[in-house]
C-alpha cells in the first residue's frame, strides 16, 4: 500500500488536495442544476474521503510532524501557507473526511430548499476544518479558524429551526470574540518573538522554539488563546451557545459542529495554548482552574442533560460533559490521559455524530425533537431503535464500545495527578447512564401510546448506509483501538514533552504491541 | 501713545463683539460686528498691516456684512423674537467660553524674545536682541505696502493663490445652485 | 515495569487442546446472538431455528468448558493459563490485552455459567415459545452469556469490566424485555443505574490499583501484592478493597444497593433464574475471590464485607417473610443468600463462598424455574379463562401439588437444600460459611455477631421457604373453579431442566464434602493454587476451621435451626386458610413494614432521586444555565450594549446643533487642557 | 525616477497635473451645463464628461506615479510622494464611483441641476490638495474648497427638507470647526514662523515643545478631528450622512475621510513627531471613545443608512488607532485601511442607494428581508461588504484590521488593539443582522425594492469593488506593497 | 521694533474675541447670528496672524489675505444654505432644525 502511494507521490500533494478539493467542488455545484447538487457534493466528499484514507497506511506512526510543505504567501510579513500533520491531526482529519460523505448523504432528504448553497457551504466548511487541523502557521490557522464560522453561521441561520437567527448570531459572536482576542495575542506573540530573533515569522515552529520571548506577557497571551479555545470546546461557563446552535442547526450542521468543530477547541489547546505557555498552563492556579471547570462541565453537563425535554439539547449538553473529559485528560498530562483525551475526541465524534444523524432521521419522520413526542417506537421502528440504543450505550461509555476507551484512559491517567477531581468526574458514569437511559426509555421503550408513532417507516437503505460507517467505527474502536492509539502516541508524547520537557520519555517506556 | 492706541481699539473690538453677541435684533448685531471689524482694521494698520487693514474694511464690511444684512432684510429676520437661549444656555455658553478663554489667555505672556528663545532653544539667561525694525517693516520698506504682500503672494504662495480661485468658483456655483428660486 | 515482568512470569502460555479452544465458549453464544438478533430484526417467524440455535450454542460451549475442565484437572497447573487474543489498550506502560485467563476458579465459574445456563436456555424454549419477542429473547440471553463468560474468563480487571458492564447491559435489556409496561422498563433502567453506582467504585478501585501496582492484570496484581507484604493492612489496600466491594455490592445486590434486584423480577422468569439468581449476581462474590489477596491484606475491608453480607442476609430474609409475589420471595431470598456468600468471603473462607455460590446456583435456579413453571401454568389457566388475576400472587395458588407434581417435588428438594437440611447441597456450603465465621470470631469477636445474624437468617430462610411451598402447593386451591381444569405440569423441555437441577441440588454438596462426613474437601484443594496468595497473608493464615466438639456442635445447631424453621413455616402457613388478594385484610404493625420492604425504595426516591432531578432542573438548568449565564451575562450584555448604551447614545443625538457644539467644545477643552500640560 | 523642482512654474505644473486636469474639466463641464441644463440627457452628458475628467486626472496621477516622481529638494506647498499618490487614487476612485452612481440616482430622485458634477469635481480637487498639502496654507485652502463643495452637495436635494437641514448642520459646525483649525495654524505659525509642514517638523525638532506649539497642535487636532468625525467632534456626522443624498453620503464617508485622514497623518508624522508625548494620548483616547461610541450607537439604529453612518464613525476610530504610533508602519496602516474602508463603504452605499426608492433614509432592516431570494447578486455583494466592514478573514477589511493591530502592537501598545477587537465584536451585532435579514428571513409582503434594478454603471462599480475586496482579502501583497 | 512688543497683548485679544465668538455660537439660535459669531472667531485669528507676522515676516499677512477670501466664500455658500433652509420652514431658528436625530 505505502509503496503504491509513494509511487504516486501521495505524500507530496495529499494535504493540499484535501484542502482544495472541496473548493473545487463549489463551482461545479453552483453551475450544475439544483437536483444534481447533492449528488455532486456526494461525489466530491467521497473522493475526498477515499483520498484521505491513504493517510491511514501512509502515515508513519513513529515520525512526528510529517507531510510538511510551505507555500509563500506574504513572506515580507513572515506569513506563509505552511501545513503538516502529526498523529493528532491525522485522526482529526480522517474523522472530518469520514463525516463529509456521511453528512452529505444524511442530508439528502432533510434539505429541500436552496440545495446548491447548502452543499457548497458544507464543503467549504470541510475545507476550513481540515485547514485548521493541518495549519502550521499561526496566521493561516487563524484564517481557517474564522472561516469555519461563516458556513456554519449560514447553515444554522438558513436551514435551522425556529430560533435559528438567535442561535446563529449567538454562535457567531461568542466564537468571534474569542478568536479576535486570539488574533491580537498571535500578533503580539509574533512581534515579541521577532524582537528576539529579529525576523518576523508566524510559523508555528519558529514561535515555539523561541517561546521564551513571550516573557511576562505569557499569562495574558495564554489567556487570550485559552479563551478562544475554551469557547470553542466549550468549557463551562462559556458553553451556552452550544445547546442553541446544536438544537437549531440542521442535522449536517449539528454533526459537523459536534463531531469536528468542538474538537478544534481542544485541538487548539493541544497544539498551541499549552505547548506555547506550559509554565502558565501548568501553573498550580491555572491548572486548578481548568481542571475544576472541566470537572464542573462533566458533572454539570450530565445533570442538565438529564432534564432536557428536547433530545437534541440533551445531546448538546452531553457534549459539554464529554468535552470536559478531554480537558481533564489534557491537563492530566500523562500518556494515558492525553491519549485518552484524543480517544474521547474521536469517540465523541463518532457517537455524537451518529446520535445527531439518528435524531435527524427521527425528526424527518415525526417533525419533532421532543422526547415526549415519542415512546415505544421499538415496536414500529426496531432497527432505528436498536441503533439508537447501541449508540446511546457507546455514549454512556459501555466497555467494548468506543466511549469507554477514552473516558477510562483519561480518568486512569489523571487520577494520579488529580485524585479528587478525577474521583468526582468518575461519578459521571452514573449520571451518563441516568440521562441517556431515561431518554432512551421514553423514546424507544414504554408503551407505544401515540398513534402517529405507529405508522413510522423504519430506516431506509440510504439511512443505513449513512449510519453503517459510524456504527462499525463505534464497535471497532471499542474492541480494537490499538491502531488508533499507535498512530496518536507519538504526538501525545510530543505534547507532553512540550508541556513539561523530559517527563514523557522518563516514565513512559514505549509498550511493544501484541498483534492477534 | 502706541499703547493707548492699541488698548483703545482692543477694548472697542471686545465691546463690539460682546454686544454683537448679545444684541437681540439681527441688524443690531450686524452693526456691532461692523464696529468690531473697524477696530480690528485699525489694529491691523497699527501692526504694520496697512493693506490688510484696508482690505478688512473693504471685504468684511463692504462685502460680507452687506451680504449678511441683505439676507437679514430679505428674509425679514429682524422681527424674529428673542432667540437667545434660556438661562441654562447662557450659563453653559458663558462657562464654556470662559474656560476656553482661560486655556488660551495664557498666550498673553508671549513676547517676541520668548518666542525666539523657544524657537532656537537658546540656553537660559542668554538674552536675544531683536532687530530695530520688524520683518514686515523691512519688507515694506523694500517693496512698498502692496509689493511686500504681492511679491510672495505670486511667488511663494502661488499654489494657494490659485486654489483660492477654485474656492471662489465652487462657492459661486454652490451659492447659485442653492439660492436660485427654481431649477 | 518490573512488576509487569513478574506478571508475565506468573502466567503460563496456553497448552492448546480444549483449553486452546477456550475462546469458542465465548464465540459460540456470540454466534447465537448474531443469528437470533438477525432473525428478530427481520421479524421472521422461524421459531424452530431460534429454538435450536439458542440452547444449542450453550450446550456446545458447555461441552467445550467441560473438556477444558477435564484437561485442566489433568495438568495441576500452578499458574493461570492466559490466552492473549489481541492488544486492547496499549498506552505506554499501561498495556491491557484482550486475554482470557483460565485457572481453577474460572474453570468452576465457567462450568456453572454454561452448565446452568444451558438448562435454563432449554427451559426457556418452552417458557417463551408463545412470546412474540421469542428470537429477541434468545438473542439477549445469548448476549448475556457472552458477557458473563468474558467476565469470568477475563485476565485483567478492565477485561473483566467489559463483561461486568456487559452483563449489566444484557440484564437491562432482559428486565425490560416486556417494555410495553413502563414498570418493566423502569426496572431495567433502575438495575443498570444502581449497578453503575457500584461500577463507579470498581473504577476508582482500578485507578488506585493502577497507580499503586502499575498493572491491572490479575497475575500482575497478585504478584505485586505478594511482592510487598508490607502493604498488608495499609490504608491504600483497604481503600482499594472497599471501593472494589462497592462494585460488588452493586452487582450482587448488597446493602445499600440491593433495591434493584427485587424489581428485576419484572423480566421473564428464566432470566431471573439465570441472571438474577445463578450467575450474574454472584459476579461480586467472584470478584472478591478473584482479588482474594487484596481483601486478605486488609482485614478491615474483609470485616466490612462480612458485616455487610451478614446484615444483608438477615435484612433481606425478614422482607422475604412477608411477600406474596412468589418471585419477590425468591428475589429477597437470593439477596439474603448472596449475603451469606459475602460473609464467607469476608471471613476469608473464599472456598466456602464459591462453594455456596455453586450450590446456590443449583437450587436457586431450580426454585426460580419451578416458580416459572408454576407461573406458566397459572398464566395458561388465566389465559384460558380470560381472567386478569395476578398469576404470580401466591394467594391465588395453593394445592398445586396435585396439578404440578414434578414441579412440587423438585422445588421441595430445592427448599430443603436452601434451608440447609443435610444431605442436600445447601447444607454443606451454608454450614461451612457459618462454621468458619464462628471460627474467625476467635480473634475478631465481631464475627460472632455475624455468625448470629447468619444463623438467624438461616432460620428465617427456612421459614419463608416453607411458607412459599405451603402457600403454593399445599392447602386448598384458590385459583378458581374454572381455572383449576387448566392447571397442569409443563412440557418436558421445561421439566427436564427442573429434574437435572433437582439432582444437582441434592448431590451438589459433594463438590466440597467436608472430612466430617468422610469427604475430602475437593474444592478446597482444587482452588488452592488460586487462593495461595491470600492463604499466605497473616489474615489467611489466622483462619482455622473449628475442630472436634465445636464442629459437631455448630453442625447440630445449623441443622436444628433449619428444621425448626421449616416446621414453623409450614405450620404457621397451614394453620389457617390463606385469604385471596381481594379478601386479604390490611397488614398491621411490623408486618406492614415488611410488606413495604421498610420503605427503602421510597426513601431512596425522596432522598436521592428527586433531589437530583430537582437540582438539575431548577438550580442548574433553569437558574444557572438559562437565568444566570445565558440570561444575565450573555443576553444581558447584548441588551446592555444595544438597548441601554446604544439607545442612550442615540438619544444624545438629539438633532440640536447647539448641543452638538457643546459636545464639540467639551472635547476641545479637554484636548487643550492636555496640551497645556 | 524623475525629480520635480517645485520652485519653477513648470515643476509646479507637473506636480499638480491631476489637480489641474480636474479643475480644467470642472470648467469645461460648467461651460457645457451653462448651455444645456434642461433635460435628464443633459445631466447625463455632464455626468459622463466629469467621469471622463476624473479618468483623465487619474491618468495624470498614474503618469506621475509610474514615473516615480519625487520632490527635488524641500517639497514646497505640495507633496510629491507615493503617500499622496495612493491617497489621490483613492479619492479619485471614490469621486468616480460617486459620479457613476449619481447618473442614475439624480434622475430617479429628480435632482436635475447639472452643476452637481462640477461641484463634485471641484470638491475632489480640494481633496487632492488637502491630501497632498505640504503647507498649512494649502491644507487649509484645500480643506475649504472641499468643504464648500460638499456643504452644497449635502443640501443638493432642494425639495427635501432633510437635505437642507443636513447642509445647514454641516456648514455651521464646519465653519465653526475650521475656525479652530485656522487658530491652530496661526499658533503653529507663531511658534515656528513656518507654515511648511516639514520645516515645522524640523523647527519643533530642535526646540522644546513650547506652549504656543502645543496649543497650535491641540487646535489643529480639534479642527481635523471634526473632519474625520472623531468622537466627540462627530455629532454632525450621523445627521448629515443621513440627510444627504446617498451618493453624496458615500462621497463624504470615503473621499472626505480619506483626504482629512491623510492630512492628519501627515501633520502628526511629519510636523509634530517631536510632540508625540502630547498628541499620542489624545489620539489614543479619541480612538477608544470613537470606536466604543460609534459601534454602540450603531447597534441601536433601525435604518441601514444611519447604521452605516455610525459605522463609519467607528471606522474613524480604527483609523485613529492605526495613526496612534505615528510611525511609518502606522502611516501605511492608515493608508491600507483607508483603501479597504473606501472600497467597502462605497460599495455599501451604492447598494443602499439602489435599494431605497425616493428616500433610502427609510430602508430598514426589515425592508431587505429575503433580498437574497429576489436579488442574489445584490445580496451577495452587500453581504461581502458587511463581512469586510466587520473585518472578517478573506476580505480586504480583515487585512486592514490585521495591519492596524500589527502597527500598534509593533509600538508595544496593547490596550488599543484589544479595544479594537472587542468593539469589532460588538459591530458584529449590527453587520450580521443585515446578512441575516437578506439570507435567513423570508421576504416581507411589502418588498418595495422589488423589481428595482441596480443601474449598469453602479453595477460595474460595485462589482469591481467587491471583487477587489475579495482579491485583496486573499492576496493582500499588492495592496500592502503599495 | 516697538509694535512687536504687542504680540502678547494681541494674542490675548484674539483669544478673547475667539472665546466671545464661541460663546456667541452657543448663545444664539438664529442661524445668521451664529454665523456672524463664526466670523468673529475668524477675525480673531486674523489678528493673531498679523501680530505674529510682526516677528515672522509677511507669510502671516498672506495667510490673512487667504482667510478673508475663505470667509467671503463661506459667507456666500452659508447664506445660500440659510436661504434654502428658510424656504423649507420659514425660519432660521436652529431649535427647529432637528428633523434629523437619533
Amino acid at each position: 500500500m505505502t509503496a503504491f502511494l509513494d509511487s504516486i507521490g501521495y505524500g507530496d500533494w495529499i494535504l493540499h488536495v484535501l484542502v482544495l478539493l472541496p473548493l473545487v467542488g463549489l463551482p461545479l455545484i453552483l453551475l450544475a442544476p439544483e437536483r444534481l447538487a447533492k449528488h455532486l457534493a456526494m461525489a466530491v466528499a467521497t473522493v475526498e474521503f477515499v483520498l484521505s484514507l491513504g493517510l491511514w497506511w501512509h502515515f508513519d506512526p513513529a515520525a512526528g510532524m510529517q507531510y510538511r510543505s510551505t507555500l509563500a504567501w506574504m513572506p515580507q510579513w513572515g506569513i506563509n501557507y505552511s501545513v503538516g500533520m502529526d498523529g493528532t491531526s491525522l485522526v482529526m482529519v480522517l474523522l472530518t473526511t469520514l463525516l463529509g460523505p456521511i453528512t452529505v448523504l444524511g442530508s439528502y432528504r432533510y434539505i429541500t430548499q436552496r440545495e446548491r448553497a447548502f452543499y457548497c457551504l458544507l464543503l467549504a466548511m470541510i475545507t476550513a476544518m481540515i485547514g485548521c487541523f493541518i495549519a502550521l502557521d499561526l496566521f493561516v490557522f487563524y484564517i481557517f479558524f474564522e472561516l469555519m464560522l461563516i458556513p456554519m453561521y449560514f447553515l444554522i441561520g438558513i436551514w435551522g429551526g425556529a430560533r435559528r437567527l438567535y442561535a446563529a448570531i449567538k454562535f457567531f459572536v461568542y466564537t468571534f470574540l474569542g478568536s479576535l482576542l486570539m488574533l491580537v495575542a498571535i500578533v503580539v506573540l509574533v512581534w515579541k518573538v521577532a524582537a528576539v530573533t529579529g525576523k518576523l515569522s508566524f510559523a508555528y515552529g519558529d514561535v515555539l522554539s523561541h517561546i521564551s520571548a513571550a516573557g511576562d506577557a505569557a499569562p495574558w497571551l495564554f489567556g487570550a488563546f485559552a479563551l478562544a479555545f475554551a469557547i470553542k470546546v466549550p468549557i463551562f461557563p462559556l458553553h451556552t451557545w452550544l445547546p442553541d446552535a446544536h438544537t437549531e442547526a440542521p442535522t449536517a450542521g449539528s454533526v459537523m459542529l459536534a463531531s469536528v468543530m468542538l474538537k478544534i477547541g481542544t485541538y487548539g489547546f493541544i497544539r498551541f495554548a499549552v505547548p506555547f505557555f506550559p509554565s502558565v498552563a501548568l501553573s498550580p492556579s491555572v491548572s486548578a482552574l481548568i481542571v475544576v471547570l472541566a470537572v464542573i462541565g462533566i458533572i454539570y453537563g450530565a445533570l442538565v442533560a438529564m432534564v432536557q425535554p428536547d433530545f437534541k439539547r440533551l445531546v448538546a449538553y452531553s457534549s459539554v460533559s464529554h468535552l470536559g473529559f478531554v480537558m481533564l485528560g489534557i491537563w492530566g498530562l500523562t500518556l494515558q490521559s492525553v491519549q485518552g483525551a484524543l480517544m474521547v475526541m474521536i469517540a465523541h465524534g463518532l457517537s455524537t455524530g451518529a446520535l445527531f444523524l439518528l435524531i435527524g432521521m427521527m425528526y424527518e419522520r415525526r417533525h419533532s425533537r421532543e422526547i415526549a413526542a415519542f415512546g415505544g417506537i421499538a415496536r414500529s421502528v426496531p432497527i432505528l431503535s436498536l441503533l439508537l440504543t447501541l449508540v446511546a450505550f457507546s455514549s454512556i461509555g459501555l466497555p467494548g464500545l468506543n466511549g469507554f476507551i477514552g473516558e477510562f484512559l483519561v480518568l486512569l491517567g489523571s487520577f494520579g495527578r488529580y485524585p479528587w477531581a478525577t474521583g468526582i468526574a468518575a461519578t459521571v458514569v452514573i449520571f451518563a447512564a441516568a440521562y441517556l437511559l431515561w431518554a432512551i426509555q421514553r423514546i424507544v421503550f414504554n408503551k407505544l401510546d401515540k398513534p402517529e408513532n405507529e405508522g413510522l417507516k423504519d430506516l431506509s437503505v440510504r439511512e443505513l448506509v449513512v449510519l453503517a460507517p459510524l456504527i462499525i467505527g463505534i464497535i471497532w474502536m471499542g474492541l480494537y483501538p490499538a491502531p488508533l492509539l499507535r498512530r496518536t502516541e507519538s504526538s501525545a508524547r510530543q505534547f507532553i514533552e512540550y508541556a513539561q520537557p523530559g517527563r514523557s520519555s522518563a516514565i513512559n517506556p514505549v509498550g511493544v504491541e501484541v498483534q492477534p | 501713545m502706541a499703547t493707548f492706541i492699541f488698548y483703545f481699539f482692543a477694548v472697542a473690538a471686545v465691546i463690539g463683539a460682546a454686544l454683537c453677541v448679545v444684541q437681540r435684533s439681527a441688524v443690531a448685531s450686524a452693526m456691532w460686528l461692523m464696529s468690531t471689524m473697524f477696530s480690528l482694521a485699525a489694529l491691523f494698520i497699527f501692526l504694520h498691516a496697512e493693506l490688510l487693514g484696508i482690505l478688512q474694511i473693504l471685504v468684511y464690511v463692504g462685502a460680507i456684512l452687506v451680504l449678511f444684512l441683505f439676507v437679514v432684510m430679505l428674509l425679514n429676520l429682524d422681527t424674529v423674537g428673542r432667540d437667545v437661549r434660556g438661562p441654562a444656555g447662557i450659563g453653559s455658553s458663558v462657562a464654556i467660553g470662559g474656560l476656553l478663554l482661560v486655556e488660551l489667555i495664557a498666550l498673553w505672556r508671549y513676547t517676541p524674545e520668548r518666542i525666539v528663545t523657544e524657537l532656537a532653544r537658546l540656553p537660559a539667561g542668554m538674552t536675544v536682541t531683536l532687530p530695530a525694525k520688524s520683518a514686515v517693516e523691512v519688507a515694506v520698506a523694500k517693496q512698498g505696502v502692496v509689493g511686500a504682500l504681492a511679491e510672495p503672494m505670486f511667488r511663494t504662495y502661488l499654489i494657494p493663490f490659485e486654489i483660492t480661485s477654485l474656492l471662489l468658483l465652487a462657492a459661486l456655483v454652490g451659492a447659485v445652485v442653492l439660492a436660485k428660486r427654481r431649477i | 515495569m518490573t512488576l509487569s515482568l513478574l506478571a508475565q512470569a506468573g502466567e503460563s502460555a496456553s497448552p492448546g487442546g480444549a483449553i486452546g479452544l477456550l475462546w469458542l465458549t465465548i464465540a459460540l453464544p456470540l454466534a447465537g446472538f448474531v443469528v437470533n438478533g438477525w432473525l428478530s430484526v427481520r421479524r421472521s417467524r422461524a421459531k424452530a431455528v431460534v429454538s435450536f440455535v439458542g440452547p444449542a450454542v450453550l450446550f456446545a460451549s458447555f461441552a467445550v468448558a467441560l473438556a477444558a475442565f477435564l484437561q485442566l484437572q489433568g495438568m495441576h497447573a500452578e499458574a493461570p493459563i492466559v490466552q492473549r487474543l489481541w492488544s486492547w489498550l496499549p498506552v505506554g506502560n499501561f498495556r491491557i490485552d484482550l486475554a482470557l485467563q483460565y485457572d481453577q476458579l474460572s474453570a468452576v465459574m465457567l462450568l456453572v455459567v454454561t452448565g446452568v445456563g444451558s438448562f435454563i436456555h432449554l427451559f426457556s424454549v418452552g417458557y417463551m415459545r408463545s412470546d412474540e419477542g421469542y428470537a429477541r429473547y434468545f438473542a439477549y440471553l445469548n448476549l448475556f452469556v457472552v458477557f458473563m463468560l468474558v467476565l469470568v474468563l477475563g485476565s485483567s480487571y478492565p477485561v473483566l469490566f467489559i463483561g461486568w458492564e456487559g452483563v449489566g447491559l444484557a440484564s437491562y435489556l432482559l428486565i425490560g424485555f416486556w417494555f410495553n409496561d413502563k414498570a418493566n422498563a423502569d426496572a431495567g433502567k433502575k438495575a443498570f443505574i444502581v449497578n453503575r453506582i457500584g461500577d463507579f467504585g470498581f473504577l476508582i478501585a482500578m485507578f488506585l490499583l493502577w497507580n499503586a501496582a502499575g498493572t491491572l492484570d490479575f497475575s500482575g496484581v497478585t504478584a505485586w501484592a505478594s511482592a510487598n507484604p508490607g502493604l498488608a493492612g495499609s490504608g491504600l489496600v483497604t481503600a482499594i478493597a472497599l471501593f472494589m466491594f462497592l462494585g460488588c455490592a452493586g452487582k450482587s445486590a448488597q446493602i445499600p444497593l440491593y433495591t434493584w434486584l427485587p424489581d428485576a423480577m419484572a423480566g421473564p422468569t428464566p432470566v431471573s433464574a439465570l441472571i438474577h439468581a445463578a450467575t450474574m449476581v454472584t459476579a461480586g462474590v467472584y470478584l472478591v475471590v478473584r482479588s482474594n489477596v487484596i481483601f486478605a491484606m486488609s482485614p478491615v475491608a474483609s470485616t466490612v464485607v462480612a458485616g455487610v453480607g451478614a446484615l444483608t442476609a438477615l435484612f433481606a430474609a425478614t422482607i422475604g417473610l412477608r411477600q406474596y409475589d412468589i418471585k419477590k420471595v425468591l428475589a429477597y431470598s437470593t439477596v439474603s443468600q448472596l449475603g451469606y456468600m459475602f460473609v464467607g468471603v469476608g471471613t476469608g473462607a473464599y472456598v466456602a463462598g464459591i462453594f455456596h455460590l455453586v450450590t446456590h446456583a443449583f437450587f436457586k435456579a431450580l426454585l426460580f424455574l419451578g416458580a416459572g413453571a408454576v407461573i406458566h401454568a397459572m398464566h395458561a389457566a388465566y389465559h384460558a379463562t380470560h381472567s386478569h388475576a395476578d398469576a404470580q400472587d401466591m394467594r391465588n395458588m395453593g394445592g398445586l401439588r396435585k396439578m404440578l407434581p414434578v414441579t412440587w417435588w423438585m422445588m421441595l428438594l430445592a427448599t430443603l437444600a436452601i434451608a440447609g437440611i443435610p444431605p442436600f447441597a445447601g447444607f454443606f456450603s451454608k454450614d461451612e460459611i457459618l462454621a468458619l465465621a464462628f471460627a474467625r470470631g476467635a480473634e475478631q469477636p465481631v464475627f460472632y455477631v455475624f455468625y448470629g445474624f447468619g444463623l438467624l437468617a438461616a432460620l428465617l430462610t427456612a421459614i419463608y421457604m416453607a411458607r412459599l411451598m405451603a402457600m403454593t402447593f399445599l392447602g386448598t386451591n384458590r385459583t378458581g373453579a374454572e381455572e383449576q381444569k387448566h392447571l397442569h405440569d409443563s412440557p418436558p423441555s421445561m421439566t427436564i431442566p427442573l429434574i437435572v437441577l433437582g439432582v444437582l441440588s441434592v448431590i451438589g454438596g459433594a463438590v466440597n464434602l467436608p472430612h466430617l462426613v468422610g469427604g475430602h474437601q475437593w474444592l478446597d484443594r482444587w482452588l488452592e493454587p488460586v487462593l495461595k496468595p491470600a492463604a499466605e497473608t497473616a489474615f489467611g493464615r489466622s483462619l482455622h476451621g473449628p475442630e472436634g466438639s465445636t464442629e459437631y456442635l455448630l453442625v447440630a445447631i445449623a441443622v436444628l435451626v433449619g428444621i425448626i424453621g421449616l416446621v414453623i413455616g409450614f405450620r404457621a402457613t397451614l394453620a389457617r386458610p390463606v385469604p385471596t388478594p381481594e379478601a386479604a385484610p390490611a397488614e398491621r404493625g411490623f408486618a406492614r413494614v415488611l410488606l413495604n420492604k421498610y420503605w427503602v425504595d421510597e426513601l431512596y426516591d425522596r432522598v436521592v432521586v428527586r433531589p437530583f432531578v430537582w437540582v438539575s432542573r431548577a438550580l442548574l438548568w433553569k437558574a444557572t444555565d438559562k437565568g444566570l449565564i445565558d440570561g444575565a451575562l450573555v443576553n444581558g450584555s447584548a441588551w446592555l450594549s444595544r438597548s441601554v448604551l446604544g439607545k442612550a447614545g442615540s438619544l444624545l443625538q438629539n438633532g440640536q446643533i447647539g448641543f452638538y457644539v457643546i459636545v464639540f467644545l467639551v472635547g476641545a477643552l479637554w484636548i487643550l487642557r492636555v496640551m497645556a500640560g | 525616477m524623475n525629480a520635480i523642482d517645485l520652485t519653477t512654474p513648470l515643476g509646479i505644473a507637473k506636480a499638480l497635473v491631476p489637480e489641474l486636469i480636474l479643475a480644467g474639466s470642472a470648467l469645461v463641464v460648467l461651460l457645457v451645463v451653462a448651455w444645456r441644463h434642461r433635460t435628464p440627457a443633459d445631466a447625463r452628458l455632464a455626468g459622463w464628461l466629469s467621469a471622463l475628467g476624473l479618468v483623465a486626472s487619474g491618468g495624470g496621477l498614474a503618469w506621475l506615479w509610474m514615473s516615480g516622481a519625487r520632490a527635488d529638494g524641500l517639497p514646497q506647498m505640495i507633496a510629491v510622494d507615493n503617500f499622496r499618490f495612493a491617497a489621490d487614487a483613492l479619492i479619485l476612485i471614490s469621486a468616480l464611483a460617486t459620479v457613476l452612481v449619481s447618473l442614475h440616482y439624480l434622475e430617479r430622485e429628480g435632482m436635475l441641476a447639472p452643476e452637481y458634477y462640477p461641484l463634485i469635481l471641484l470638491g475632489t480637487a480640494g481633496m487632492l490638495f488637502l491630501a497632498g498639502a505640504m503647507d498649512l496654507i494649502v491644507l487649509f485652502l484645500g480643506l475649504e474648497v472641499m468643504s464648500v463643495a460638499v456643504y452644497v452637495l449635502a443640501g443638493y436635494d432642494r425639495r427635501n427638507a432633510f437635505s437642507a437641514e443636513a447642509a445647514l448642520k454641516y456648514f455651521l459646525i464646519g465653519a465653526f470647526a475650521s475656525g479652530f483649525l485656522l487658530y491652530g495654524i496661526a499658533l503653529t505659525y507663531g511658534a515656528t514662523g513656518q507654515t511648511n509642514i516639514p520645516l515645522i517638523g524640523a523647527v519643533l525638532g530642535v526646540g522644546a515643545p513650547s506652549l504656543l506649539s502645543r496649543m497650535g497642535l491641540g487646535l489643529l487636532l480639534i479642527g481635523l478631528g471634526f473632519k474625520v468625525a472623531a468622537v466627540p467632534f462627530h455629532m454632525w456626522a450621523p445627521d448629515v450622512y443621513d440627510g444627504s443624498p446617498t451618493p453624496i453620503t458615500g462621497y463624504m464617508a470615503t473621499g472626505v475621510k480619506v483626504a482629512a485622514f491623510i492630512a492628519l497623518t501627515r501633520l502628526m508624522v511629519e510636523a509634530f513627531p517631536s510632540l508625540d508625548q502630547f498628541w499620542q494620548p489624545v489620539i489614543g483616547v479619541l480612538a477608544v471613545v470613537t470606536m466604543v461610541v460609534g459601534n454602540l450607537v450603531a447597534l441601536a439604529q433601525k435604518t441601514l443608512k444611519r447604521m452605516l453612518a455610525y459605522s463609519s464613525i467607528a471606522h474613524a476610530g480604527y483609523l485613529l488607532t492605526a495613526l496612534w504610533p505615528g510611525t511609518h508602519l502606522s502611516a501605511s496602516a492608515v493608508m491600507l485601511y483607508l483603501g479597504a474602508y473606501t472600497l467597502t463603504t462605497l460599495a455599501a452605499f451604492i447598494l443602499l442607494g439602489s435599494l431605497g426608492r425616493n428616500g433610502e433614509r427609510a430602508v430598514r432592516f426589515d425592508d431587505i428581508a429575503g433580498l437574497a431570494r429576489r436579488r442574489p447578486w445584490t445580496a451577495f455583494a452587500l453581504a461581502i461588504c458587511m463581512l469586510s466592514l466587520l473585518g472578517f478573514p478573506g476580505t480586504f477589511g480583515f487585512i486592514g484590521k490585521w495591519y492596524i493591530i500589527q502597527a500598534v502592537v509593533a509600538a508595544r501598545q496593547y490596550i488599543l488593539p484589544i479595544v479594537l477587537v472587542v468593539t469589532s465584536v460588538i459591530s458584529a451585532g449590527y453587520y450580521l443582522p443585515v446578512i441575516m435579514a437578506m439570507y435567513m428571513r423570508d421576504p416581507g409582503e411589502e418588498a418595495e425594492w422589488h423589481g428595482l434594478r441596480l443601474a449598469r454603471p453602479a453595477a460595474w462599480v460595485t462589482g469591481i469593488a467587491v471583487a477587489a475586496l475579495l482579491v485583496f482579502g486573499v492576496l493582500p501583497r499588492r495592496a500592502i506593497d503599495v | 521694533m516697538p509694535q512687536a512688543s504687542f504680540i502678547g497683548p494681541s494674542l490675548a485679544l484674539s483669544a478673547i474675541l475667539f472665546s466671545i465668538g464661541v460663546a456667541g455660537v452657543l448663545l444664539r439660535r438664529n442661524a445668521i447670528i451664529v454665523f456672524m459669531c463664526v466670523e468673529i472667531m475668524l477675525n480673531a485669528v486674523n489678528l493673531a496672524f498679523i501680530a505674529l507676522a510682526q516677528l515672522h515676516g509677511v507669510g502671516g499677512q498672506v495667510m490673512v489675505f487667504f482667510v478673508m477670501t475663505v470667509a467671503a466664500a463661506e459667507a456666500a455658500v452659508g447664506l445660500a444654505i440659510i436661504l434654502a433652509i428658510f424656504r423649507h420652514r420659514q425660519s432660521v431658528d436652529l431649535q427647529n432644525t432637528n428633523l434629523l436625530k437619533g
